[in-house]
């Protein structure tokens, strides 16, 4: 089996980049570390995704010189798919930087630790 | 529940719990010890220790001071550090076992996070070991699906890049869906970012002051602003030329208005917010986005109307490979393309200062 | 006609409470100073005629409705019906509720003269008896824990009532084993509805439970049947459940007597005869091992509540505990499931309610009238309060189980019901048969022990203490002393609060000596329910 | 038939008005908002009374192309009803909540509140409707996005941390979701739902790739169990529950998490295939799961001090309650996770709208102590908490019953979980009535200070929604036999 | 309702009396009138106990339920006890006329004394076990309020005590009848007992421990270890008059609690042999010895004699236990002359209380000069109880110990007398250093306190001396022609063993 890891060497690095982003997604304390591994895990499946829909020795699925044959063309849906997933992740990470900024706006820290402390002093005051 | 609420305030119990709730951990609340005591001088620290009274705030003062100070020195320089660095050091030279605990708690953080990381890619590379192998034409993945995208995606749709015509035609509904999350995206970013006038009160002013990082802005940048003067119509016609080819060649929607985005974006930069405004503010940013997705939104129902109740769109798909193709994707396109060229403009400006 | 009449005694107080409540909300505005008096004065009419119509027709249900008449209110879900039915068991308990309510509310209306929020306070009363009539009423087991739940919620506010810290305790604390009794029991109501015969959870004298699916997962459904009669026994005071009981005598004393010596604590009762026999059958229970705990546990109880009672010098938390042992005599001769526990238990049920109201009437008379609440307090009130004391003395007579008062017609009937079981029991299951006669032994036991602590009050009442000088030759024939005459001034309460002590006492002695038509009547329900 | 394009209408429709709302004012914004649930409401009662009438469901092509290629949206009795109530719940969720709408948010910002409003109901309906996995991940983005706008409308620093914490979970989520669906796009091919699942069908029969099989199942329900709030994965539930503005509360614990559940039902039955989720452990893991949630979210509930907090605990305790329904692996256990759910909807939304109600003549503290005697000074809201209360305790009459025996009965059909059921829903019940009755307690206790500034009188919408919230409360309670079978019926159309 | 009605009237009659004695409101400040009502209501139970006695005859009064009936029946045991009662109470009521002066609230105390003699005479005539346990609950509360006449802090404390160990006792009692209904229904007294030892197969665990319940409930009445704690301190406290009543006679309702049980509806047969007996005799033993040698400690004089009074009955007890004509004809006779014995020496006691305000025995040095009549009859009556031969204690022993050898129960034929002889000596011991003190206090005696004192030739009254002369005479009478007497014990012996 881990030889099918070796022959599948992007979907191999698409899974452990999924890992290390969910991990730092889910444990890091800096805020901007978050929404990195946030990317880096959008990435991941992104990664993932393109590897899918390649097959080797065939065309990109535009077509060229009129030839429409399933043979001749990689399958196309993988890239929607991605192309999708990039505006979404586009758009989550947007709205997490701007919560980002007002937070650092209002406790100046990144540390989500930091500022759940800072919340929990203002609620007690 | 008989329970008095000012024992049950510091119980160990409430702590625990808070703690399985994730509201606090020993560090925290050994902080909030800290701030509480940071006025103590190191002399007192030892016996005032003693009057410490939770346990997770036991573990020594002089630690928490000295991350405290880092801590403040890091927000200042507003950059986040990983926690790992920022606290290791200061630790390690610890002579006493004051912040054993503390640094047990660090590492047992560290090791699990490890742990949980790799126990997820272990999970996950265990799948993928019988996952089909890449590159294969025989995968499952490419089906019957694919191969009607392809063989007869171009009469179909009149979509010369099968891609496009897929998520603009086949699978519209995702795609519009997407262009909502960008724009409820950009809502969410207009209600956290967006500074507005509420009659000039004080908290106003402070937010805008607060917000306005314009003195960082180059001003009257002359390299900058010739370079802009040559680039940004390059820019902005190619990223015109990516939307309106979307159906012929690689590109479309949202790249191209990602292009057109970054080319305003320069614009701004070079030329300042005032030159900006006189091209594209917040209202003319707010109709065309509207106006785009209104498009958008009734040109696609109608097509689904039809499509679902076997209708003829009536809508001519023209010659595959012209411009002036593949019915309603160009359209469909453009839209896309303003709406996303507006957005990551807006985004740009909103986290700058806060408006258009 | 009959049918529609069914469900009258359960929704005529619910309804007139809603009037009284709603009138008293757009009402409260208007009110003056001057028309107080007079609102009072309809409050009582009101409430008191509602009371006795409601009386009325339920002993014309009792007297003349016949046997299946029964009336589907509505379908709650599935098979899970809103049923009235009138059967035996319901008539003996409807009879009770029905002659105590009147009174009680009588009673009441002397007690809370001065309250301010009389409105609340009838209205909650009002409602309980509501809802207590449609526990007697009901027809099935879905039924009965609809209104059991609804007991709940209509008596916390009159646990609420003086609104005190102790009060919010105690109705907290209420509500907590209520709601969470009613959970467990809800499981029993599912088994039911689950492996009953009939498909629906109508009471059947003899249980419902269809046998050969039951017996394949007997002890399953015997431990569920242990959690139901825990989650019933919450409002029957079982013992590891029993605390909420002394803490709920905050409430005014009419509450206390009547919901919390009759109408709650005997509806609990009454859910678990009714869980025992008519849903989950003899047949099935007996010889379990559930019987045995089920026995056991309310002979703990008995022994926990009667040794606390002697323990507590609080006049109304003394005769709480007593409850709670005397609940458990019922449970007990529940638990024997034969036909003479049945009719046992169900004599207890009567018999107990009448000297407990009364008893708890007795304290509430002292209360109102001088403020004593304490045992140590009552120091020749009995020459006082000649007739209140008189009533106290029967009705704790009749709880010690004197021969002659009510009390002893049902210990008897108990103790019977009990050797019979351990007679049938050491011949069919060994050495479990002996927990019978020690349910007697415990049984006297607590007799003993409410001689301590219902004698000890009525002894302080009327031979108080003479506290002599120190030293005083007592022999010398010259040294007597004169006693300062504790006859002057007659205390007793006014009639309002007078007569239903009186009537309480005459019922308890005519019980007592002629108890004949009543334990035939029981023995009738006895022998058809198991 | 018209009626079969109601579901895309009213998804669209949504969607438009939100679009529009952004050039609208704020009051503009509402009464589009109104409109837009008040005709989903309508055309989702048609659509289910329609689809139980023919008794069948049906597919609706969005576009020109059939199943494997093009869009698809499915109707059904269980789609059409949870639509109706989802949409119902929002109704009086934005009714009720309305005032403090318009006091918690900047006024410029009205309007985007009501944009998140839109696009959250037509998110759900989407969810609800939709028959194609990408189509379900899109619009879980779209309602995580819009759950987090409608958290953190309230600009409060708590707000923030609350909804980062949201955002952050609910990327967890995606992220797992995301995972799953393309690993299943992998192994099938294929991204609508009924191809899938015959695809899957098939994997199944030859054996093959079971263990991704295994791990997608896993990483989706795992994936939604986070963003629904399940017991281990809940310590965002009661921030953002607990500080957004009623309406969003009342929206988020009501609505959102149910929408994933939804999902993850409708993956189960009509991708993974409900005999090989149940032959795979994972119904077991989320039964465990679902009953440790039901305990512990009433324990952390019950040392709770603040009640907005002490009702977003309650919501963990029910999520779990629904998940055990799901992991009972039964029929029925589904139909009563299904039906509590639509009970947790109703009761819940009640609550927090009632609560607020209650703060506002209390003086806005969180402490629950602070409401003593509140019941007598908005009658309506008390009674309305009182009724949820009782409700989620499980008192007859209400809907909570209905959905206790509902778990009870499904429970005796598997032997395992039985006891372990009973029991867990025996003591859930008790530990609910502890904290919620004593909170109930408190709004009828003698109050020691007296009442805070004005407002005394509740307003006409206000009580309306609350008057309507207790009457679909009983309504549940005391008719769900017509609830319970549609509820299967649908069920059964899943397959 | 059928049968002879006459029988309720000896039980009706004081009831009524004391009824009227305790709530008419004329009667304070109204001795004669008082003392009128209640000669009315002791004659009218005397004459109409004489006159029900001489007639059989059985009355069934109503059911309680269907099990439990009221019902009255008259036979040897009963007469004997009745008529031993009525005497015994017309007597000491005679004394309290004047010793009552120098209490309180004399309505009350007369009251209850008559009403506790209707309930006695109820309890004498009781036709069966429930009837007899209705009775004996009955004349258990009745009588508290005799012990606590004085309402004294002790008085109180003892009256509850006496309460709680009665009904301890009573309940006791109760789980056999409980357990004897179960099983046999009717519960109707038969000389020789109801019960066959077949409706008992299988159960016998349960009737010997139902039948040990009863022996050991009813004895709390009689005295009995363990449940004896009650009648030292009870006894005292009472005026002199109730004490001797509840020792002389009272007590004896315990006696014939286990009579009735054992011989009438257990049958000697169910428990001859068995650990029951074994226990019954061991604990009466205790009891004997042990009330003796408490009495010989107790510096106290009524409570000397009330250990006494524990010590004596459970000769009587013991005499029961043995299950042999002889040693039943013994404890019989040792009911009367314990009775007369007891009465006149508690008498004794509270005329030498009223007279002198003594309540020790050291005080009581020279008591001869001060009441010599009233000490002689103590003589005379202690010398009974000790058994000196022509006295009456000597028969009833000599029959106990008759009865103990020939009944061959093992090793307690002979521990048994041994023990009787032991406490014989032991009773000497104490009741005779009053006799030799009072009337031979020694040289160094000084008279001159008494002179001082007035107490010289203090006799009391004639209401106070002639019932204590008339016992004491009855005691020794007895003792000296036993002849009929023990016939007529020997023919109840005859029908129940």
């Amino acid at each position: 089996m881990a030889s099918h890891l070796l022959y599948n060497i992007e979907e191999t690095v698409a899974m452990i980049l999924f890992g290390i982003g969910f991990t730092m997604l889910l444990l890091h304390r800096n805020l901007i570390r978050k929404i990195m591994g946030m990317n880096i895990m959008d990435t991941a499946v992104y990664l993932f995704l393109a590897a899918k829909g390649y097959i080797k020795g065939r065309m990109v699925p535009i077509v060229t010189d009129g030839i429409l044959d399933a043979s001749a063309y990689m399958n196309p849906v993988p890239s929607g798919l991605v192309l999708t997933g990039i505006v979404v992740s586009v758009s989550t990470t947007a709205l997490m930087l701007a919560l980002t900024i007002r937070l650092y706006e209002r406790y100046h820290s990144l540390d989500l630790d930091q500022i759940l402390i800072q919340v929990k002093k203002e609620e007690g005051s | 529940m008989s329970r008095r609420k000012d024992n049950y305030e510091t119980s160990r119990w409430r702590q625990f719990m808070q703690w399985l709730a994730g509201e606090i951990d020993p560090l925290t609340a050994a902080k909030v010890g800290m701030i509480q005591e940071k006025a103590e001088t190191l002399p007192d620290e030892k016996m005032e220790r003693g009057k410490v009274s939770t346990l997770q705030a036991t573990p020594g003062n002089e630690s928490d001071e000295r991350e405290a100070h880092s801590a403040a020195a890091q927000a200042e320089k507003a950059a986040g550090q990983a926690k790992s660095a920022m606290a290791a050091e200061p630790w390690l030279n610890q002579p006493s076992g004051e912040s054993r605990g503390l640094r047990l708690y660090r590492r047992f953080y560290q090791v699990m996070s490890i742990l949980l990381c790799m126990g997820i890619i272990s999970v996950l590379l265990w799948t993928i070991a019988y996952l089909p192998i890449f590159g294969n034409a025989g995968n499952p993945d490419n089906n019957e699906v694919s191969a009607r995208y392809i063989e007869k995606g171009l009469d179909e749709t009149g979509a010369v890049n099968m891609v496009t015509g897929m998520i603009l035609d086949y699978r519209a509904f995702d795609t519009f869906g997407e262009s909502c999350v960008l724009f409820i995206a950009s809502c969410c970013v207009l209600v956290l970012l967006r500074i507005d006038n509420d009659g000039g009160s004080e908290s106003w002013k402070k937010r805008q002051t607060e917000a306005n990082d314009r003195i960082f802005e180059p001003k009257n940048d002359i390299i900058l602003q010739k370079c802009a003067c040559v680039l940004v119509p390059v820019i902005l016609v190619f990223g015109i030329y990516i939307i309106l080819n979307g159906h012929l060649s690689p590109g479309g929607g949202f790249s191209g208005g990602a292009v057109l985005g970054s080319g305003l974006i320069l614009y701004l930069n070079a030329f300042g917010f005032q030159k900006a405004e006189r091209i594209f503010n917040g209202k003319i940013y707010q109709r065309i986005t509207v106006s785009a997705l209104t498009f958008y939104c009734l040109a696609k129902s109608y097509s689904f109307f039809t499509g679902a109740n076997h209708l003829n769109s009536g809508i001519p798909l023209g010659t595959p490979g012209n411009i002036l193709s593949s019915g309603l994707i160009l359209p469909l396109n453009i839209c896309v393309g303003l709406v996303v060229a507006c957005t990551m403009y807006a985004f740009y400006t909103l986290f700058r200062k806060g408006g258009m | 006609m009959n049918q529609i009449l069914l469900c009258v005694p359960a929704l005529l107080p619910l309804a007139g409470v809603m009037a009284l409540l709603i009138s008293g909300i757009f009402g409260s505005r208007r009110e003056t100073d001057s028309g107080k008096d007079l609102m009072e004065k309809y409050l009582f009419w009101y409430v008191a005629a509602l009371t006795l119509a409601n009386s009325l027709v339920l002993w014309r249900l009792i007297l003349w409705s016949g046997e299946g008449e029964s009336l589907v209110l509505f379908r709650l879900y599935g098979e899970l019906k809103v049923m009235f039915c009138l059967d035996k068991m319901g008539k003996v308990f409807a009879g009770v509720i029905s002659v105590l309510w009147p009174l009680a509310v009588l009673y009441s209306f002397e007690y809370m003269k001065g309250e301010k929020r009389k409105y609340t306070f009838f209205s909650y009363y009002l409602m309980t008896y509501g809802v207590t009539a449609g526990i007697a009423l009901s027809g099935n087991l879905m039924t009965l824990y609809l209104f059991y739940e609804l007991l709940t919620l209509a008596t916390f506010p009159l646990v609420l009532f003086p609104m005190t810290k102790d009060a919010l305790k105690a109705s907290r604390r209420y509500l907590y084993y209520s709601i969470g009794g009613a959970a467990f029991a809800f499981l029993g109501l599912v088994f039911v509805l689950t492996f009953s015969i009939t498909g629906n959870t109508a009471f059947l004298p003899g249980g419902i439970l269809d046998l050969g699916r039951a017996n394949s997962r007997r002890n399953t459904l015997l431990f569920i049947y242990l959690l139901a009669f825990f989650g019933f026994g919450v409002k029957a005071v079982v013992f590891p459940c029993h605390r909420w009981l002394p803490l709920a005598t905050v409430a005014p004393t009419p509450v206390t007597a009547l919901l919390h010596a009759v109408a709650v604590v005997k509806s609990g009762a009454f859910a678990i005869l009714r869980l025992t026999y008519f849903s989950f059958g003899t047949e099935f229970l007996l010889g379990s091992w559930a019987q045995w705990t089920v026995m056991a546990a309310s002979m703990v109880t008995i022994l926990y509540g009667s040794t606390m009672a002697v323990r507590e010098a609080h006049w109304k938390r003394r005769l709480a505990y007593s409850t709670i042992s005397n609940l458990s005599y019922i449970l007990l001769a529940a638990s024997m499931m034969s036909s003479l526990g049945l009719a046992a238990s169900l004599c207890h049920m009567v018999v107990h309610a009448f000297m407990k109201i009364c008893s708890f009437f007795c304290a509430g008379a002292v209360m109102h009238q001088t403020g004593k609440t304490y045992i140590y307090e009552l120091d020749g009130l009995g020459r006082k309060m000649p007739i209140t004391f008189g009533c106290l003395t029967v009705a704790s007579l009749s709880l010690i189980g004197i021969p002659m008062f009510a009390g002893f017609i049902s210990k008897w009937n108990i103790a019977g019901a009990a050797f019979a079981c351990g007679m049938e029991g050491l011949e069919r299951f060994g050495s479990w048969g002996l927990l019978p006669f020690g349910a007697v032994a415990v049984l006297l036991y607590s007799a003993l022990m409410t001689a301590v602590y219902m004698l000890t009050v009525v002894i302080r009442g009327y031979f108080p203490q003479i506290s002599r000088q120190a030293g005083g030759d007592l022999s010398r024939p010259g040294a007597r002393q004169n006693t300062p005459d504790i006859r002057q001034g007659n205390l007793d309460p006014g009639w309002r609060m007078l007569l239903p002590l009186v009537i309480f006492a005459a019922v308890i002695i005519g019980v007592g000596l002629h108890s004949q038509p009543l334990t035939e009547f029981l023995m009738v329900i006895g022998g058809e329910g198991a | 038939m018209l009626v079969q394009n109601f579901p895309f209408f009213s998804i669209v429709l949504a969607m438009f008005s939100g679009i529009l709302s952004s050039v609208l004012n704020g009051k503009q914004a509402r009464n589009v908002s109104l409109g837009v649930i008040g005709s989903t409401i309508i055309m989702s009662a048609a659509v289910f009374f329609w689809c139980l009438g023919n008794g069948e469901s049906y597919t609706y092509m969005m576009g020109h192309f059939p199943a494997p290629w093009g869009n698809e949206i499915r109707a059904g009795v269980l789609e059409g009803l949870t639509a109706l109530l989802f949409s119902v719940i929002m109704l009086l969720s934005v009714l009720g909540g309305m005032r403090h709408t318009f006091e918690d948010v900047e006024p410029s910002k009205v309007n985007l509140f009501f944009i998140m409003i839109d696009l959250m109901l037509s998110s759900l309906l989407a969810l609800i409707y939709t028959n194609d996995l990408f189509t379900a991940y899109v619009f879980v983005e779209i309602n995580t996005i819009a759950g987090c706008g409608l958290i953190m409308i309230r600009q409060k620093g708590r707000s923030f941390s609350a909804a980062i914490r949201y955002m952050i979970m609910s990327q967890l989520g995606s992220g797992l979701f995301l995972i799953g669906l393309t690993l299943l796009y992998d192994v099938t091919g294929h991204l609508l739902m009924s191809p899938a699942k015959e695809t899957v069908a098939s994997i199944e029969a030859a054996g093959r790739y079971e263990i991704p099989m295994l791990v997608i199942l896993a990483v989706i329900s795992v994936g939604l169990a986070i963003k629904s709030g399940l017991y281990p994965f809940h310590s965002w539930i009661p921030y953002t529950y607990g500080y957004a503005t009623p309406t969003a509360s009342a929206i988020l614990s009501g609505l959102v998490s149910k929408g994933y559940i939804f999902l993850l039902m409708k993956i189960f039955y009509r991708v993974l295939g409900q005999e090989n989720v149940i032959a795979s452990r994972m119904v077991n893991v989320l039964f465990l799961f679902g009953l440790a949630g039901m305990i512990m979210g009433s324990v952390h509930a019950i040392l709770e001090e603040d009640t907005r907090r002490m009702i977003a605990y309650s919501s963990v305790a029910q999520i779990g309650y629904i998940y055990m329904g799901i992991g009972l692996g039964t029929e029925s256990g589904m139909v009563a996770a299904v039906f509590h759910m639509f009970t947790h909807s109703a009761t819940k939304a009640l609550l927090f709208i009632s609560a607020v109600g209650l703060y506002e003549v209390s003086g806005e503290k969180k402490d629950f102590r602070s409401l003593r005697g509140a019941g007598y000074r908005n009658r309506l809201a008390g009674v309305g908490f009182t009724v949820g209360a009782l409700s989620m305790v499980g008192f007859p009459m209400l809907s909570g019953f209905i959905s206790k025996l509902l778990f009870a009965t499904s429970a005796l059909q598997s032997p395992h979980k039985m006891m372990l059921t009973l029991i867990g829903l025996a003591v859930s019940t008790v530990l609910n009535a502890i904290y919620f009755l004593r909170l109930v307690i408190t709004l009828y206790g003698r109050a020691e200070q007296v009442a805070v500034k004005g407002k005394q009188r509740c307003s006409f919408v206000f009580g309306g929604a609350i008057v309507c919230f207790i009457l679909l409360n009983l309504f549940l309670g005391l008719m769900s036999q017509p609830v319970v079978r549609a509820i299967t019926e649908g069920l059964e159309m899943f397959d | 309702m059928k049968g002879n009605m006459i029988l309720l009237l000896p039980v009706v009659l004081p009831v009524l009396m004391g009824a009227i004695a305790l709530g008419g409101k004329g009667f304070r400040g109204n001795r004669p009138l008082l003392l009128g009502v209640v000669f009315t209501g002791l004659a009218g139970g005397l004459l109409s106990t004489l006159l029900a006695v001489t007639g059989e005859a059985k009355l069934r009064l109503w059911q309680l339920t269907e099990s439990v009936e009221i019902g009255f029946q008259l036979d040897g045991v009963g007469r004997f006890f009745a008529v031993l009662t009525v005497v015994v109470w017309f007597l000491a009521g005679l004394y309290s006329v004047t010793y009552m002066t120098h209490e309180e609230d004399e309505s009350r105390f007369f009251g209850f004394y008559l009403i506790v003699l209707g309930v006695l005479i109820g309890l004498d005539f009781s036709g069966n076990l429930i009837t007899f346990y209705v009775f004996y609950e009955m004349m258990t509360l009745t009588s508290l309020p005799l012990v606590l006449h004085e309402r004294s802090k002790e008085a109180v404390s003892a009256g509850l005590k006496y309460l709680f160990y009665s009904v301890a006792g009573a309940f006791l009692a109760l789980f056999g009848i409980f357990f004897f209904t179960a099983v046999l229904g009717d519960l109707t007294f038969v000389p020789g007992g109801v019960a066959e030892a077949a409706s008992f197969r299988g159960k016998e665990g349960v009737l010997l421990t139902a039948v040990f319940c009863m022996v050991v409930g009813f004895g709390a009445k009689a005295g009995m270890f363990p449940l004896h704690g009650w009648l030292p301190t009870a006894h005292p406290v009472a005026p002199a008059p109730a004490s001797a009543v509840l020792s002389g006679v009272i007590t004896k309702s315990g006696v014939l609690a286990l009579i009735r049980v054992v011989f009438f509806i257990v049958g000697p047969e169910q428990i001859r042999g068995t650990w029951v007996q074994q226990a019954w005799i061991f604990l009466s033993l205790l009891t004997v010895f042990m009330g003796s040698m408490l009495a010989y400690k107790e510096p106290v004089m009524k409570k000397r004699l009330a250990y006494s009074t524990v010590s004596q009955v459970s000769y009587i007890l013991f005499g029961l236990s043995l299950l042999e004509p002889t040693a039943f004809v013994g404890a019989l006779s040792h009911v009367v002359f314990h009775s007369l014995v007891k009465n006149a020496l508690f008498l004794t006691a509270g005329a030498v209380i009223f007279q002198t305000g003594w309540r020790k025995v050291e005080q009581m040095r020279g008591l001869g000069r001060v009441m010599p009549v009233t000490l002689g009859c103590y003589t005379a009556a202690s010398l009974s109880l000790v058994g000196i031969p022509p006295a009456s204690g000597f028969i009833s022993k000599w029959y106990l110990a008759q009865g103990a050898l020939s009944s061959g129960c093992g090793a307690w034929t002979w521990i048994g007398p041994v023990i009787l002889l032991t406490s014989a000596l032991l009773t000497a011991g104490y009741l005779l250093p009053l006799t030799i003190n009072g009337f031979f206090p020694g040289g160094d005696f000084d008279g001159r306190e008494l002179e001082e004192r007035k107490l010289l030739g203090k006799e009391p009254s004639w209401q106070m001396l002639l019932p204590v002369l008339l016992l004491s005479a009855g005691a020794v009478i007895f003792g000296c022609f036993p002849g009929p007497l023990l016939r007529m014990l020997s023919e109840i012996a005859e029908t129940v063993l």
